[in-house]
C-alpha cells in the first residue's frame, strides 16, 4: 500500500536511509506480526516478543543510534527525528504496543545518543548490551498526578521519584511510580525527579540495583506488547553518570522526541485502520440493493472524515519531526517553538486517531469491536497512549504556556 | 454528600415500585457483581464467574418472570403501565455494575415482548414459555435472532428493505414451521440462550410485510445449534455468536401473532431496545461518576485534589451534566412507551424514531465522557484497577449494536423529514 | 406532514391555558414578527420595526402582565404552580420568530420573579410597580443590571466570591438608598428599561450575602442614566448598553427582600434564566428545522433533494433528535422550577447547577447544528434569505450570557463533587 | 509579533520573496486596515476598498503573476503557491473578507497565469488592466445545489451555468447563479460549466458581455469586502480562448489553489484572534482574586485548544502550499493526491478556524459578540467562507473519493 501516495507528506524531508528503514520495517510488519495476528492474537510470547526481538535485534533497530565503531548505525544525529518517524509508524501498523515501546526506547536514547548530547561514556558503557544479541528496551517513569499535594512537581504534575543528593551521587525513592511502559521487562529506566535547585532531571536506572524492586503487572487496557508492573526504589543509588539530563530545556527536548514518536505511532494505528476499513468498505454490500458499503453517501461522508484525521496525522507527526530534526532552522527540540509542536502534534494525533477509529467501528458495528477482525487491539492500544503519554488537560496547559506565555500554570 | 441518586428522574413517572425493586438491584450488585467484575474479561469464554450472579437475579430473585402474566407465573409488568419504567430502573443499576450483564438481561425480555406486553398478549405462547422462566431458580436466556451474515443490521431497516433481505425462511409444512437460515452476532449466543425469537420470512425475498415471521425456536430444538462466542474487546457477559437452522421444525403458532402484525410488534422490541440501551449508558456512566469523583479527591495536581482544579472541573463538570441529561432522556423513553394512551403506540414510527435519537444520543455522549475521563485520569485511565476502560470498552459496544449510529440517524431523517429513499 | 408541534414535550408537564396561550403567541409571531426580522439588524439602533412587534405582545395583548398578581392587574401566574411552563413555551415561540426578540421579552420578568413569585410575593413592591406594566398598553421593559466592568459575570459566581467584587454600592440614608455604581452589558439597557433590578452591595467588598441587595430603581429616576446601545453581531431586539448611577435614591422598602433573602431569591432568578435560555435555543432550532425541511427538500444533489442523500439526512438527523432533546430538557427544567415540592426550592443549589448544567447543553449542542445546518446550505447558509444565519448568530449570545459556558460548568462541579476552591 | 515563533511552519519552504512580501502586506495590515477598524468597523467605501486599492494597486498584489515585460511582479510559477499562502494569511489577519476576494482572484489567475499553463495571449490582453490603476478582482461561480435534479453536475454537484457549443465558441446561460463572492464588483467572473463530452470547463466571463446582467447586492453573514450579487446570463458568447481550463484534472488544479487559499485566509483570521485573545487573556482579571485571565486553569485549558487549532491551521496551509509549489515533487495541482490535500487543508483548516473562534468567543462573553472588540466580524467571515467554498457533504466526498477509491459517488 502507497501511503504516501494516498496521504502526502512532504517527501523532500525523507532521506534515503529514511526510506530503505521504513520499507524494511513495513515488511516486518507484514511477515512477523500481521500475517500471524489471526492466529496468536496478542499473545506476547507467541507473537508479539519473537516480532520485537526480529526488529530490535536482527535488523537491529535497538542499536540504530549508535556509532557504528560500536556495533551500532551510526544514525546519532538529529536526522535520526525523521528516520524514527517513519520507522515507528511502520512498526505501529504492525502493532501499536511495539511502537509504544519503541517511543520510550528511543526517547530515552535521544537523551545521551543523539548529537550534540552524545555521552561517549555512556555509549561505550551500554554497546555491549544494546549491540548484543537480546531486545533492550526502555521506559520512562514520567511525573504523574500524586497523592501528596507537596510532592516536588514538574510544570505543577508530581514527580514519582525523589532525588536526594550525597557525596557519591544520588539516592533515588519512588513508592509503586508507574512506569510509562514494561515495568516487568524494561532493561533500563529513565526516571525524572527534581535535582539540585529543584531543576528536572532524568536518571537513568537499571531493574537490577539494589533497592529496586517491581510489583505484580497489572491488567490494562491495551498495549499488550508492554508487561507493565508498578516500581519501587528505596534508596537506589545513581552515579553521577546515570544522569542522562538536567534543567528544563533538556527535559523538554527529550519529551519532545517522546511525544513525536508516540505520533508516530498513533500514526501507525491509523495506517492499520486504514487497510480495514478498506477492505471492509470494499467488499461489503447494504440495503439490500447492491449498494457498496463505501458507495452509500453517510459511509463515504464519514470515511472522508477518517481519512482527513489519517492525512493529519501523519502530517502533524513528519512536521514535529521535521522541527527536531533540523536544529540549526528550528532550534533545539527543548526550545519552546519546537517543544510545543510536538506537544500538539502527538495531543492532536492521538485525538484525531481515536476519533477516526471510532467513526470506524461505528461503520463496522459489531464486527470493529470483535478481536477477529483486529481493529479493536488498535482502539484499545491508540486510547491507552492517549491517556498515559501525557493527560489532556495537562497538554493543554502546556500548549498555553507557550502560546499564552502563561507565567504561573 | 451527592450520590448517583442526586441525578435528576421525572419524579411522576416512577413507578410505585421503584424503589423497592430498585433496591433489591443494586444491593444484589454491590454483593454479587462489583467485587467481581474485574475478572470478568477472562471469564469471557467460560462465564465461571458470570453465570452465578445471573443465577442468583435472574432465577433465585426471579427478575425472569418480570414480563410474564401473573397467572402463568410471572410478575405481571406486561400490563402494570409501568413495564419501561420499572426496566430502565433496572437497567441503570445492572449496568452501573456491569453493562454486558445489563445487556443479557434486558434482551432476555426482548423476546418476550412480542406476546407478553398489552394490548397483544398471546396468552397460548405465554402459557407455553412462562415455565421455562417461571418455574425454575436456574436463569433462563433468551435472544433474538436477527442480524444474519450478509449486510448486518440491514434487517431492522425494515422502512427501507421490506424484510426483503430475510435469507432465513420459516417455511409451514402442516402444522409445524420449518426453518432455515444463518444468524449471526444476537446478545445471549454463544451457547447461551434458551430460546430464540428468530425473525425470518415466509417468502424469501418479499417486500411484503405479511411475509415478516416472529417464530419462537427453544434452542434445545433439534436442527438449532450455536457456535461458540465471539472474543471481543469487551462485554464479556455478553456471548454472541452463530446460530444455525436446519429444517428446524416448530409448532404453527410459535409464531408471535402473524402475517402483518409481527412486523408492526416487532418495531416495539425497537422501542424497548433504544430505551434499554440509554439506561445501560446511563447505568454505566453512573458508576464512573462515583469512581470519577473518588479520583479527583484523592489525587492532586498542582498541590490540589484534580477536581479543585478548574480544568479538570470542567470535565467533571461536563460529564455529571450529560449523565443528568440522559437520565431524563432515558425516563422520558420509558414513559413515552408506558403511556401510550398519551404519546402513541409504542410500535409507532414516531417512537421507535424518537427512541433511536435518544439510544445514538446517549451512545454518542457516553462514548465521548468516557474518552474524557479516561483522559483526565492520566496513567490510571487504562489499567483495571479503576473499571473506568472496562465501562469505556463495555458502552462502545451498545454504540454499535441495534444496526449501529447510521440506522438510527436514517430512521430519525425518515420521520422528522419525511424521507422517502434512503 | 410533521412540523414543530412533531418535537417531544413531557405532556403531563403542560399548563392546562399552554395551547391557548401558545397559539396566541404564535400567530402573533408568525403575523407581527417573521415577515420583518430579516430587516430587523438594520433596526438595531433605532427600533422602528422591533418596537411595535413588542408593543403589539406585551402592552396591546397584555403579556407583560403575566408575572402580577391578579388583584394588581397581572393575570397572577406567579402563583399558578405552572410558572416556569407557561413561560418556556412562550420563549419558545417568540425565540421562532427571533431570540432577540425572546431574550428581551424574558428579561422583562427577571426582576420581577424577586417579588412576583410565591412563596416570596412582596406586596408593597408588587403594588407600587405593577401599574407600570399593568395599566397600559404601551411596552414597558425591566433589566437586571448585574454585570460590572472588571470581571463581568464574576458576580454571578457567588459561590466564590461571596458578592465581595460588587463595587456598585447601596447606602441607606435615612428612608433612602442611596445608590452608586457602574453597570454593563444587561439585556433590555441600552435605552429601553423603564425598570431596574440593580445587584448592588450594603458594604464593599463584603462577602457576607447579607450584604448583598437587590434593589428596584426606575430608569428615569435621577442619577440613572444610560448609554445607547452597543452594536453587536446580532440579536437587535435586545439592547445592551452602560448605566450609571450616580447618587440614585429609592425607598428605602426598593429593596427586594433584606439581608440574606435578596442573595437567596436571586438564584431563582439564575433558575429562570437557564430554563429561558434553553427555551429560546429550542425555538431558534424549531425554526431552523422548518427552514432546513423545506431548504432540503427543494435543492438537489446527486440528482436528488438534498434530504434523499444520506449523508445528509444524516446531518439533519442530528438536528431533530437535539431539538428533540433539548425540548425536553426545557419543560424538564421548566417543571423543577414550577414544583419545589418534588424537585426542591428553585434557589437551591441543586436546581441553579442542574439548570446551568441543561442551560450550556443545549446552547452547545444549537451552535454547532446551526454551524452545520449552514455548512449543508452551502452558499446559501450565509445569505440572509433564509435567516439561518439569523439564528446562528443569535443563539450564540445565548450561549455567551449569563456568565457563559465556563461558570456554568463550574457552578455543576460544585455542586455534584462537592468542589470547594472553585 | 512572530507568528513563526509562535506556531512554527518550515520556514524552509519559504523563499526571500515570500517572507519580505509578506512582511510588507503584514505592515499593508496593521497601517490600512487594523488601525482603521475601530472608527470605520467593516465600511466598504471609507475603509475596505482604499485598503484593497492600496493591496492591489499600490502593493500590486494583483499584478504577481503576470510577467515583468507586460507590467506584473514576475512570479508566475507554482512557487507562487508559497508567496500567496504567505500574503493571504498576513491579508486575513486585516479582513478575511479581503482575503477571500484575493483567493477568488488568484484561484482564477492560476488557471491561466501560472506555469505550466501560461496563456500568453491571455495574459497580454488582461495586462494593461491587471497592471494598471485600478484593482481588478475576480469571482468564481462554481458548481452549487440546484432545485432542477437534472442538471449537468461535477460529482454530483450542479453547475450553476450551462454551456452550449456553435461554430463561434460558446453560448453561456445561467439563472441567479450565485458567484463565490463579488457579484456587484468583480471585473471578470470564472464560470464553471460542463464542456464538450460533458468534461468540466472553466469560462472567463466579464459583465460587460451583452446578455449578462447583475442582480441586487444581496444581504448576508459576513464578508463586508465582497458586495455579492446573483448572476444571470442569457447566451452570454464566449469565445474559445476565454475557455481556461478543460477536464476534471485542470478543475481540480484550479480548486486546489482556491481551497489553499482560502485555509490561509482562515489561517490569517486565526491569527488575528490570536491578538485579540492574547490581549484579552493578558489584561483581565476574574474571580475577585486578582487572577490574570490566562492563568486560570480552565481558561489556559482552553486556550491551549485554541493555540493548537491555529497551529494546525497554519500547517495545513502552508503543507497544502508546499504541494502546489513543487509539481516536480508532488505531481500536478490537480493530481488526486495533492487536489486531495489542499480540499481537506481548506475543509479541516475552516473547522479549526471556527472551533477555535467559538471558544475564543465563549472566554470573552459578551466581549467576543460585541462589534467594537473586532473578533465577531471574523467569526461571520471564516463561517461565510465555511459554508460557501465547498458545502461540507461534498468535501467529504470528495476526500472519500481518493482515499478509498469510490467509483460512484
Amino acid at each position: 500500500m502507497d501511503y504516501q501516495e494516498l496521504f502526502p507528506v512532504p517527501v523532500e524531508w525523507l532521506q534515503d536511509v529514511d526510506r530503505s528503514m521504513a520499507r524494511t520495517v513495513a515488511d516486518w510488519a507484514d511477515a512477523e506480526v500481521i500475517a500471524g495476528r489471526l492466529e496468536h492474537k496478542e499473545d506476547y510470547d507467541a507473537l508479539l516478543l519473537p516480532a520485537m526481538r526480529k526488529l530490535l535485534v536482527d535488523i537491529g533497530l535497538q542499536s540504530m543510534l549508535w556509532p557504528e565503531e560500536m556495533g551500532g548505525g551510526g544514525l546519532g544525529t538529529p536526522d535520526a527525528a525523521m528516520t524514527l518517524a517513519a520507522v515507528i509508524e511502520q512498526v505501529g501498523r504492525a502493532d501499536s504496543g511495539i511502537a509504544f515501546v519503541l517511543a520510550n526506547t528511543f526517547a530515552l536514547q535521544s537523551a545521551f545518543a543523539i548529537e550534540p548530547y552524545k555521552n561517549e561514556a555512556l555509549l561505550e558503557h551500554m554497546a555491549p548490551v544494546v549491540c548484543g544479541k537480546d531486545p533492550v528496551i526502555a521506559s520512562l517513569i514520567l511525573p504523574s498526578y500524586s497523592k501528596d499535594p507537596d510532592a516536588a512537581a514538574f510544570y505543577g504534575l508530581p514527580y514519582q521519584a525523589a532525588a536526594k543528593r550525597d557525596a557519591d551521587g544520588w539516592l533515588l525513592s519512588a513508592r509503586d511510580a508507574r512506569p510509562q511502559c514494561s515495568g516487568a521487562g524494561a532493561y533500563a529506566f529513565g526516571v525524572a525527579c527534581a535535582g539540585e535547585s529543584d531543576e528536572p532531571m532524568l536518571v537513568l536506572v537499571a531493574p537490577h540495583l539494589r533497592g529496586f524492586s517491581t510489583g505484580e503487572p497489572f491488567k490494562k487496557t491495551g498495549l499488550a506488547a508492554s508487561i507493565n508492573a508498578d516500581i519501587t526504589m528505596d534508596g537506589v543509588r545513581a552515579a553521577d553518570a546515570q544522569v542522562l539530563l538536567q534543567g528544563t530545556t533538556r527535559m523538554r527536548g527529550m519529551l519532545a522526541w517522546y511525544y513525536t514518536l508516540c505520533a508516530a505511532a498513533c500514526s501507525g494505528a491509523l495506517l492499520a485502520t486504514y487497510d480495514i476499513i478498506k477492505e471492509w468498505g470494499d467488499t461489503r454490500v447494504i440495503k439490500g440493493k447492491g449498494q457498496v458499503f463505501k458507495e452509500n453517501p453517510l459511509v463515504a461522508s464519514l470515511l472522508g472524515e477518517i481519512g482527513g484525521k489519517m492525512a493529519m496525522g501523519r502530517l502533524l507527526t513528519f512536521n514535529a519531526a521535521r522541527l527536531l530534526s533540523a536544529p540549526n532552522l528550528y532550534g533545539p527540540a527543548g526550545s519552546p517553538p519546537v517543544a510545543t509542536a510536538a506537544t500538539a502534534a502527538f495531543k492532536l494525533a492521538a485525538r484525531g486517531a481515536m476519533e477516526a477509529m471510532d467513526n470506524t467501528m461505528e461503520l463496522m458495528a459489531s464486527a470493529g469491536y470483535a478481536t477477529e477482525w483486529n481493529l479493536e487491539r488498535y482502539w484499545r492500544d491508540v486510547k491507552t497512549l492517549e491517556s498515559c503519554v501525557l493527560p489532556e488537560t495537562v497538554a493543554q496547559t502546556d500548549l498555553a504556556r507557550h502560546y499564552f506565555d502563561l507565567k504561573e500554570l | 454528600m451527592r450520590t448517583i441518586d442526586d441525578f435528576t428522574r421525572p419524579l411522576e413517572y416512577l413507578a410505585p415500585v421503584d424503589k423497592h425493586l430498585g433496591d433489591i438491584v443494586r444491593a444484589w450488585a454491590e454483593r454479587e457483581v462489583m467485587p467481581y467484575r474485574r475478572q470478568y474479561d477472562e471469564d469471557w469464554e467460560a462465564h465461571r464467574l458470570i453465570e452465578p450472579a445471573f443465577r442468583s437475579l435472574m432465577g433465585e430473585l426471579g427478575f425472569q418472570r418480570m414480563l410474564f402474566p401473573e397467572d402463568v407465573g410471572g410478575w405481571g409488568f406486561g400490563h402494570s403501565g409501568y413495564t419501561a419504567t420499572i426496566a430502565c430502573r433496572a437497567f441503570e443499576e445492572i449496568a452501573r455494575a456491569d453493562s454486558g450483564m445489563a445487556v443479557a438481561f434486558g434482551v432476555l425480555f426482548w423476546p418476550l415482548v412480542m406476546i407478553c406486553n398489552e394490548p397483544h398478549v398471546n396468552r397460548r405462547l405465554c402459557e407455553e414459555l412462562a415455565p421455562m422462566f417461571c418455574d425454575t431458580t436456574a436463569p433462563c436466556f433468551a435472544a433474538n435472532a436477527m442480524t444474519e451474515p450478509q449486510g448486518g443490521a440491514d434487517i431492522e431497516n425494515m422502512e427501507i428493505v421490506g424484510g426483503s433481505t430475510i435469507e432465513t425462511t420459516a417455511v409451514l409444512d402442516g402444522d409445524e414451521w420449518v426453518i432455515n437460515g444463518h444468524k449471526l452476532w444476537p446478545t445471549n449466543s454463544g451457547g447461551v440462550a434458551d430460546l430464540f425469537g428468530v425473525v425470518c420470512t415466509t417468502k424469501a425475498g418479499s417486500r411484503d410485510l405479511d411475509d415478516f415471521a416472529f417464530i419462537f425456536v427453544p434452542a434445545k430444538n433439534p436442527g438449532c445449534t450455536q457456535s461458540g462466542p465471539y472474543q471481543k474487546a469487551g462485554m464479556a457477559a455478553d456471548k454472541n455468536g452463530d446460530i444455525w437452522f436446519e429444517d428446524c421444525r416448530v409448532p404453527s403458532w410459535y409464531r408471535a401473532h402473524g402475517p402483518g402484525l409481527d412486523a408492526m410488534y416487532f418495531k416495539e422490541v425497537i422501542s424497548f431496545g433504544n430505551m434499554g440501551s440509554t439506561a445501560f449508558v446511563v447505568g454505566a456512566l453512573m458508576n464512573v461518576y462515583e469512581i470519577l469523583k473518588d479520583f479527583c479527591t484523592e489525587q492532586t495536581y498542582r498541590g490540589k485534589p484534580l477536581k479543585e482544579n478548574d480544568d479538570i472541573a470542567g470535565v467533571l463538570a461536563d460529564f455529571a451534566r450529560d449523565i443528568d441529561i440522559c437520565r431524563i432522556l432515558a425516563y422520558q423513553c420509558a414513559r413515552m412507551i408506558d403511556r401510550p394512551d398519551l404519546y402513541g403506540e409504542r410500535w409507532s414510527d414516531e417512537i421507535v424514531a424518537k427512541g433511536r435519537g435518544y439510544k445514538y444520543f446517549a451512545c454518542d455522549r457516553a462514548v465521548e465522557d468516557l474518552k474524557k475521563a479516561m483522559n483526565i485520569m492520566g496513567a490510571h485511565g487504562s489499567d483495571r484497577l479503576w473499571d473506568v476502560e472496562k465501562h469505556w470498552r463495555d458502552v462502545k459496544i451498545v454504540q454499535l449494536w441495534m444496526g449501529g449510529k447510521q440506522l438510527c440517524q436514517m430512521e430519525v431523517a425518515r420521520w422528522f423529514y419525511e424521507c422517502e429513499t434512503l
